[in-house]
């Protein structure tokens, strides 16, 4: 059914890792908390797609752990944003600006 | 064509990507997020884990997204750009690129041909996460029941 | 015959195909697929033209008026003139606006409402979108209007737009959650997430002449309700059609555009009824079964597109007759009502398949049903806070 | 064998604890749906018991059994279980009857209280903790619900906190009990100690079947008396008896449920149900323990009625009535006449509520009056109350042939005149049937005749809801009597297990013509005393009762009941002041001086210790946290507080790994 013309794993593995670096520019360069977060979700996604790369790639007999570990992952990445988020706002609320450079120390 | 596919998918993709990381904009880059996001769940098409794509547009474009833009709304007073690159980070992002690019190429054993497989049903996920994964599951669910009232509670305007 | 006709439609595009026959698979692929949005585009763009001019005429005739009848006969050209106008308006895009998002909105609107069509099963062999997962794809898909309406709300740059985005995110979020979950009851039941699985389940007579359709069943004529009013509001309709409030935000997120962009969010307000209400067919009120097997001879399509027009119908019928509703009591409806109902249709559902889904299953579900209904009712009961009104008149 | 409602008994303690939950968690404003769902689950229960009834009927010597393991520890096994037998059977419908009558009058009477719904919770509560009573199988579920009968009744003697005096009845009844229930638990540890379960009735296996008892020999006379014990507190025996006046503090349906028909007679149960421990080894039906038994019934028989002589509150003439009654009945289990006494528990059940609920319709229609010298005349005013009230009198004062309690009476005397010991207790117990018949006269006359006094001004019939119970009792009790009779003893034979037998003869029977005379004698003089209480119009409450006018030195011993209470107070209660004064005492001045001293020598210790650590310790931690202190003053530069720059540390981190990787690869 799905005859799918796949391309070679190593592509695969530069187009995820190309995300990743691209995710970890975003969260090192931004001075944004937002954007913070949004680099390391796309770092995530990077590595789902390589859990999912490497379970299309996989040689037979197919466990289907790569597919259930990037669902986990999305889940879990999902939860990880929405608390992200609200400390965002908490922070907001406290100091009054979302630059990460202002966010130096505990004490409030 | 699916190489086609695949040049185009990736090149959006990353396109989105470094927009995202880079457009002053912060709604623009926000929406690039989006798009990029997109741009990786036809890519989980591409490589037959539909689900995984579908669930990947369900959680993250139909609320993480929104959840980002209401987020970028709210703290929307802090009208200073913080402008300015940080080059150490280009530089050591870029290095992780180069380093891990590095690895890949290096790496002998992953020049395997694409084995033949069946698709993965939905049925056969849901019949998975239902026996061998079950209590991963449930933790997955406590966890996003405990995300959820954290986040709400963060959030809460203090009673003074 | 009765299955030539029926199918005719398919042998129609296996003849269309059979003319590239040679070509390689890919271009097949290709065309087939773009012959199935075609038929889309052709097929629902006519009703749209068809049920906006009928929607006038039935609120005129629910109203005593006559509604349009002068362009064409019955007033049926009016779409066309409508088109033409919308078209040759100037398009306004204010001064301060973001030009790009602003241009972006009502297409992925459009976009988005035409692709949730696409998994739709119309008729026998009739989905233009065969997926596996389907119904998810339906609300992955469906789940980026709301990013849509918030685009056009924040790049018009304009406090009513801004308003009028987060008013219609609040009640879409608010009531995807029943949406969604009144859908998990017939998913689980059939075991699949593919809407042709789905309708066939729904393919069974008893006696021959009552359909097993979900919507006969207690949890699937609870959940079809509590579908429907969903949809309802996630389609911005009136009694929900808050965000636009005329008298209240001037149109809400749309009160930037004009022209034509303007006929594209109208187009995609409809196109996202038909999606819902075709949803809702295809999950509760059989698909494209005939409602008694001595009616099987009638086309398969024809009894969707029934059903659909029967949806439509029930949609402006409430149109004419209901006021449009509080935000705050809307909201709360939704969490403290639909999502508890929603969760009991999944319970009830449950009870059902393990009643042996015959009589005694259905008389448990019920029990269920009505036993949360009442507890439901009993405890969000507000009678005692309603004070009597006291009108004051110059005196 | 009827398994299938064998294996539904547990609905009967369910259906109403389900109720009362339900209830507690409704809003106060629900009332209707509060005494709907109590009246519903009664219904159900009652229906349950019809059906539990039908097999026992079916064969004689009924007895089913169903056991479960609650838990096990190493190689013990605890057992709990139902038992259905006509014992259990009979005691079920009564109560359930009852239940459901007394349900429904509450509607009526607590109409106007605030806490309505709280107050049916407590009384479903109530009748799931008695139900399971009545078909528990082991002495551990017994003693369960025995104890959960004694905190509802608790909770519904204080219904109305807010009064100091019912916290103070509530607080007493409880803790009078209680002392009986420490004896009735040793008993039950003896008793698993001695033969190794707990459970009644266990196919040959269990504690008071053959095997069993064997086992047990010379100590199951002390373990009868402690169980005894425990009955004695529950069914207000004397020493015990104290609490149960006090008790009618409380709402008077639960003094009608409760202190009247159910659960005070769960002592009497408790006694029939292990009879076979006190009846081990006896010698002509006479065993030591079973003695005890006759000798406490007899007194408190006596006692109860003659204090009730003197009262002049109209539910605590009623109270002394059931003590008095109460005692009867052990009376008739120590003489051998377990039958008798059960029958006489039924009976004693139906017209007791019926006289309570009664009473409680007085009540509710003279405004919540009690005195009875306040009263009169209410036999034109509240005709179905009066009538109802006069059937339940003539039941309890033991009137024969159309009335319950005459027949199970008659029953129990007949056995108490074949004790072998002795023959005073017949004696005795023919005196309290004057009595009887006496003090209920006084307050027939004083209630229902003679002129109106202040609290009959107003008086009225009350409502339909109130009514309606009472009829149906009194029917109840007139209807008993059909089977009580000796002339088809069908009661009889069907909780002995033999099968009923028709004889007319067995009617006449020279000690039914005694009875029947001392009961005459009773009323008349009861008449006679009391024939003008109700000429006068005035307040009766300053005037002198002819009684005491006649002795006012044995009037004021009665109607003071005994100076009992006083008695307590004095003794007991004193030397419990006295010793928790010594504790105190104690604690402050010897225990108190004895920890200071050592806290001396503590100190002492202390100020040497402080010393060396000064000089040696501490001068070593000092100089190596100037060490640290600098190292960190290093270390913290790195500490910026930056996010951004920790992230990229982590990539170089990440870096150096990978390299690391690849230079090892």
């Amino acid at each position: 059914m799905y005859r799918i013309m796949t391309p070679t794993l190593p592509l695969v593995l530069i187009v995820s890792a190309a995300l990743f670096s691209i995710g970890l520019l975003a969260a090192l360069s931004r001075r944004h908390a937002i954007f913070i977060l949004i680099g390391i979700e796309m770092m995530l996604a990077a590595a789902n797609l390589n859990f999912i790369a490497f379970w299309r790639f996989a040689p037979p007999p197919h466990p289907s752990t790569g597919v259930m570990i990037a669902i986990f992952s999305i889940a879990i990445s999902a939860a990880e944003a929405a608390v992200g988020l609200a400390m965002v706002i908490a922070v907001y609320r406290h100091y009054r600006t979302t630059n990460v450079d202002e966010y130096d120390q505990l004490k409030g | 064509m699916s190489g086609v596919a695949f040049i185009l998918i990736s090149i959006l993709t990353l396109a989105a990507a470094l927009a995202t990381a880079t457009l002053p904009n912060l709604m623009h880059a926000a929406f690039c997020f989006v798009l990029a996001l997109l741009g990786l769940a036809s890519f989980f098409f591409l490589l037959g884990a539909e689900f995984v794509g579908l669930a990947l547009v369900f959680i993250y474009i139909g609320a993480v997204a929104v959840l980002i833009v209401f987020t970028i709304l709210l703290t929307r007073r802090d009208s200073k750009e913080h402008h300015g690159v940080n080059w150490s980070g280009v530089l050591i992002a870029f290095a992780v690129f180069v380093g891990l690019i590095w690895a890949v190429l290096k790496t002998q054993s992953l020049s395997i041909v694409p084995p033949h497989i069946r698709a993965l049903t939905v049925r056969q996920i849901g019949q998975t996460l239902m026996t061998g994964y079950v209590w991963p599951l449930q933790c997955v669910g406590l966890l996003l029941t405990a995300a959820l009232i954290g986040a709400l509670v963060l959030v809460m305007e203090e009673k003074k | 015959m009765s299955s030539a006709l029926d199918q005719i439609f398919v042998h129609a595009k296996h003849w269309l195909l059979s003319w590239i026959a040679g070509a390689p698979g890919w271009v097949v692929q290709i065309v087939s697929s773009l012959i199935n949005i075609v038929a889309l585009l052709i097929v629902f763009l006519t009703l749209f033209a068809l049920i906006s001019v009928l929607e006038r005429k039935i609120l005129g005739r629910m109203q005593n008026r006559y509604g349009p009848n002068r362009v064409g006969p019955f007033g049926l050209f009016q779409p066309v003139a409508d088109g033409i106008k919308m078209l040759i308006k100037e398009d306004i895009v204010p001064a301060r606006a973001d030009k790009v998002l602003h241009f972006l909105a009502p297409v992925i609107l459009a976009a988005v409402a035409i692709l949730t069509l696409g998994v739709i099963p119309y008729g026998r062999n009739m989905t233009a979108f065969r997926i596996d997962g389907g119904i998810l794809f339906f609300f992955a898909v469906g789940s980026a209007t709301e990013l849509a309406v918030f685009m056009a709300g924040w790049a018009s740059n304009n406090k009513f737009s801004m308003l009028g985005a987060m008013r219609a995110i609040a009640q879409m979020f608010s009531y995807e959650l029943p949406l969604i979950i009144t859908v998990l009851p017939a998913v689980m039941v059939v075991g699949s997430l593919m809407p042709d699985r789905i309708v066939f389940a729904q393919g069974e007579y008893t006696l021959g002449i009552v359909p097993r359709w979900f919507v006969f069943t207690p949890w699937g004529a609870a959940a079809f309700i509590l579908f429907f009013v969903s949809g309802l509001v996630e389609s911005n309709r009136t009694p929900f059609d808050v965000p636009e409030g005329e008298s209240e935000i001037v149109a809400g997120h749309m009160t930037e555009y004009s022209g034509f962009k303007y006929a594209t969010f109208f187009l995609a307000e409809y196109l996202g009824m038909f999606a819902v209400s075709g949803m809702a067919v295809t999950l509760f009120l059989g698909g494209w079964h005939a409602p008694a097997r001595v009616l099987e001879f009638v086309p398969s399509y024809l009894w969707f597109f029934g059903k659909l027009s029967a949806l439509l119908f029930v949609y402006i019928w409430l149109r004419a007759t209901l006021p449009r509703t509080r935000v705050d009591q809307m909201m709360n409806v939704a969490w403290k009502f639909m999502l508890p109902m929603a969760f009991t249709c999944v319970i009830a559902a449950a009870v059902w398949h393990y009643g042996g889904r015959g009589l005694r299953g259905w008389l448990w579900s019920l029990l269920v049903i009505v036993v949360v209904y009442s507890a439901l009712s009993i405890l969000l009961d507000t009678r005692r806070k309603f004070a009597r009104r006291v009108y004051r008149f110059a005196e | 064998m009827n398994p299938g409602i064998l294996s539904n008994l547990w609905l009967l303690p369910a259906v109403p604890f389900a109720a009362a939950v339900v209830i507690l968690s409704l809003p106060k404003s629900r009332r209707k749906i509060a005494s709907g769902l109590a009246i519903a689950s009664q219904v159900i229960v009652l229906g349950i018991s019809i059906a539990a009834f039908v097999p026992t009927l079916r064969t004689p010597g009924f007895r089913a059994v169903q056991n479960f393991t609650w838990f096990t520890f190493g190689e013990q096994t605890l057992q709990l279980g139902f038992v259905l037998d006509p014992l259990a059977a009979a005691m079920l419908l009564m109560i359930s009857l009852v239940g459901l009558c007394i349900f429904v009058f509450s509607v009526g009477y607590m109409a106007d209280d605030v806490n309505f719904t709280r107050f049916f919770a407590y009384m479903s509560f109530f009748s799931g903790a008695m139900l399971g009573v009545a078909i528990a199988n082991s002495l551990l579920l017994f003693f369960m619900f025995w104890e959960l009968v004694g905190l509802a009744s608790y909770l519904l003697i204080g219904f109305w906190i807010d009064r100091p005096s019912a916290a103070a009845a509530a607080k007493k009844a409880f803790i009078t009990t209680r002392i009986g229930d420490m004896g009735f638990f040793l008993g039950m540890l003896w008793l698993y100690h001695g033969s190794g379960t707990l459970v009644f009735y266990n196919d040959g296996r269990g504690c008071l079947e053959g095997a069993g008892l064997a086992l047990l020999g010379g100590s199951a006379t002390f373990i009868a008396l402690l169980i005894f014990c425990g009955a004695v507190g529950k069914s207000g025996q004397f020493p015990l008896h104290v609490w149960l006046p006090d008790a009618m503090e409380g709402p008077t349906p639960v003094s009608a449920l409760i202190h009247a028909a159910t659960m005070v007679a769960a002592g009497v149960f408790l006694v029939a149900r292990v009879y076979p421990l006190f009846s081990l080894g006896a010698t002509n039906g006479v065993t030591s323990s079973l003695t005890v038994v006759v000798w406490i019934g007899v007194t408190t028989a006596l006692m109860a009625a003659l204090i009730a002589i003197a009262q002049s509150d109209i539910k605590r003439i009623l109270a002394y009535s059931t003590v008095s009654q109460l005692g009867l009945m052990m009376v008739s289990l120590g003489v051998g006449g377990v039958a008798a006494g059960i029958m006489h528990l039924l009976a004693h059940g139906f017209f007791k509520a019926l006289l309570f609920l009664g009473s409680g319709s007085v009540i509710h229609g003279c405004h919540h009056e009690q005195d009875i010298r306040k009263m009169g005349g209410l036999r034109r005013l509240m005709p179905v109350t009066f009538a109802t009230y006069a059937i339940g009198m003539l039941a309890l004062s033991g009137v024969p042939l159309f009335f319950s309690g005459g027949w199970s009476k008659e029953e129990i005397l007949h056995a108490t005149a074949h004790w072998s010991p002795s023959r005073a207790p017949y004696y005795l117990m023919l005196a309290g049937v004057v009595l009887t018949a006496l003090y209920m006269t006084r307050q027939m006359i004083y209630v229902f005749f003679g002129n109106r006094r202040s609290a009959a001004e107003h008086a009225h019939e009350s409502p339909r809801v109130m009514t309606m119970p009472l009829i149906v009792l009194a029917i109840g009790t007139v209807f008993l009597s059909v089977v009580l009779t000796p002339a088809w003893p069908w009661m009889d034979d069907y909780l002995t297990g033999e099968s009923a037998h028709f004889s007319i003869a067995e009617l006449i029977q020279p000690m039914l013509f005694i009875s029947l005379v001392l009961v005459g004698v009773g009323i008349a003089v009861g008449i006679w005393l009391y024939r003008k209480a109700g000429e006068q119009d005035r307040d009766r409450a300053a005037e002198v009762d002819p009684l005491e006018y006649a002795q006012p030195a044995v009037f004021r011993f009665l109607a003071n009941k005994m100076w009992i209470d006083e008695l307590y107070a004095r003794t007991i209660i004193a030397f419990a002041w006295a010793s928790a004064r010594l504790s105190d005492w104690m604690d402050r001045y010897f225990w108190d001086g004895l920890v200071r001293g050592f806290g001396a020598i503590g100190q002492l210790f202390g100020v040497f210790t402080t010393d060396m650590d000064e000089r040696c310790i501490n001068a070593g931690v000092d100089e190596t946290t100037v060490g640290a202190r600098g190292l960190g003053r290093l270390l913290s530069g790195a500490h910026s507080g930056q996010i951004q720059m920790y992230l990229g540390v982590v990539a170089v981190g990440m870096l150096a790994l990978l390299l690391l990787y690849a230079w090892l690869a």
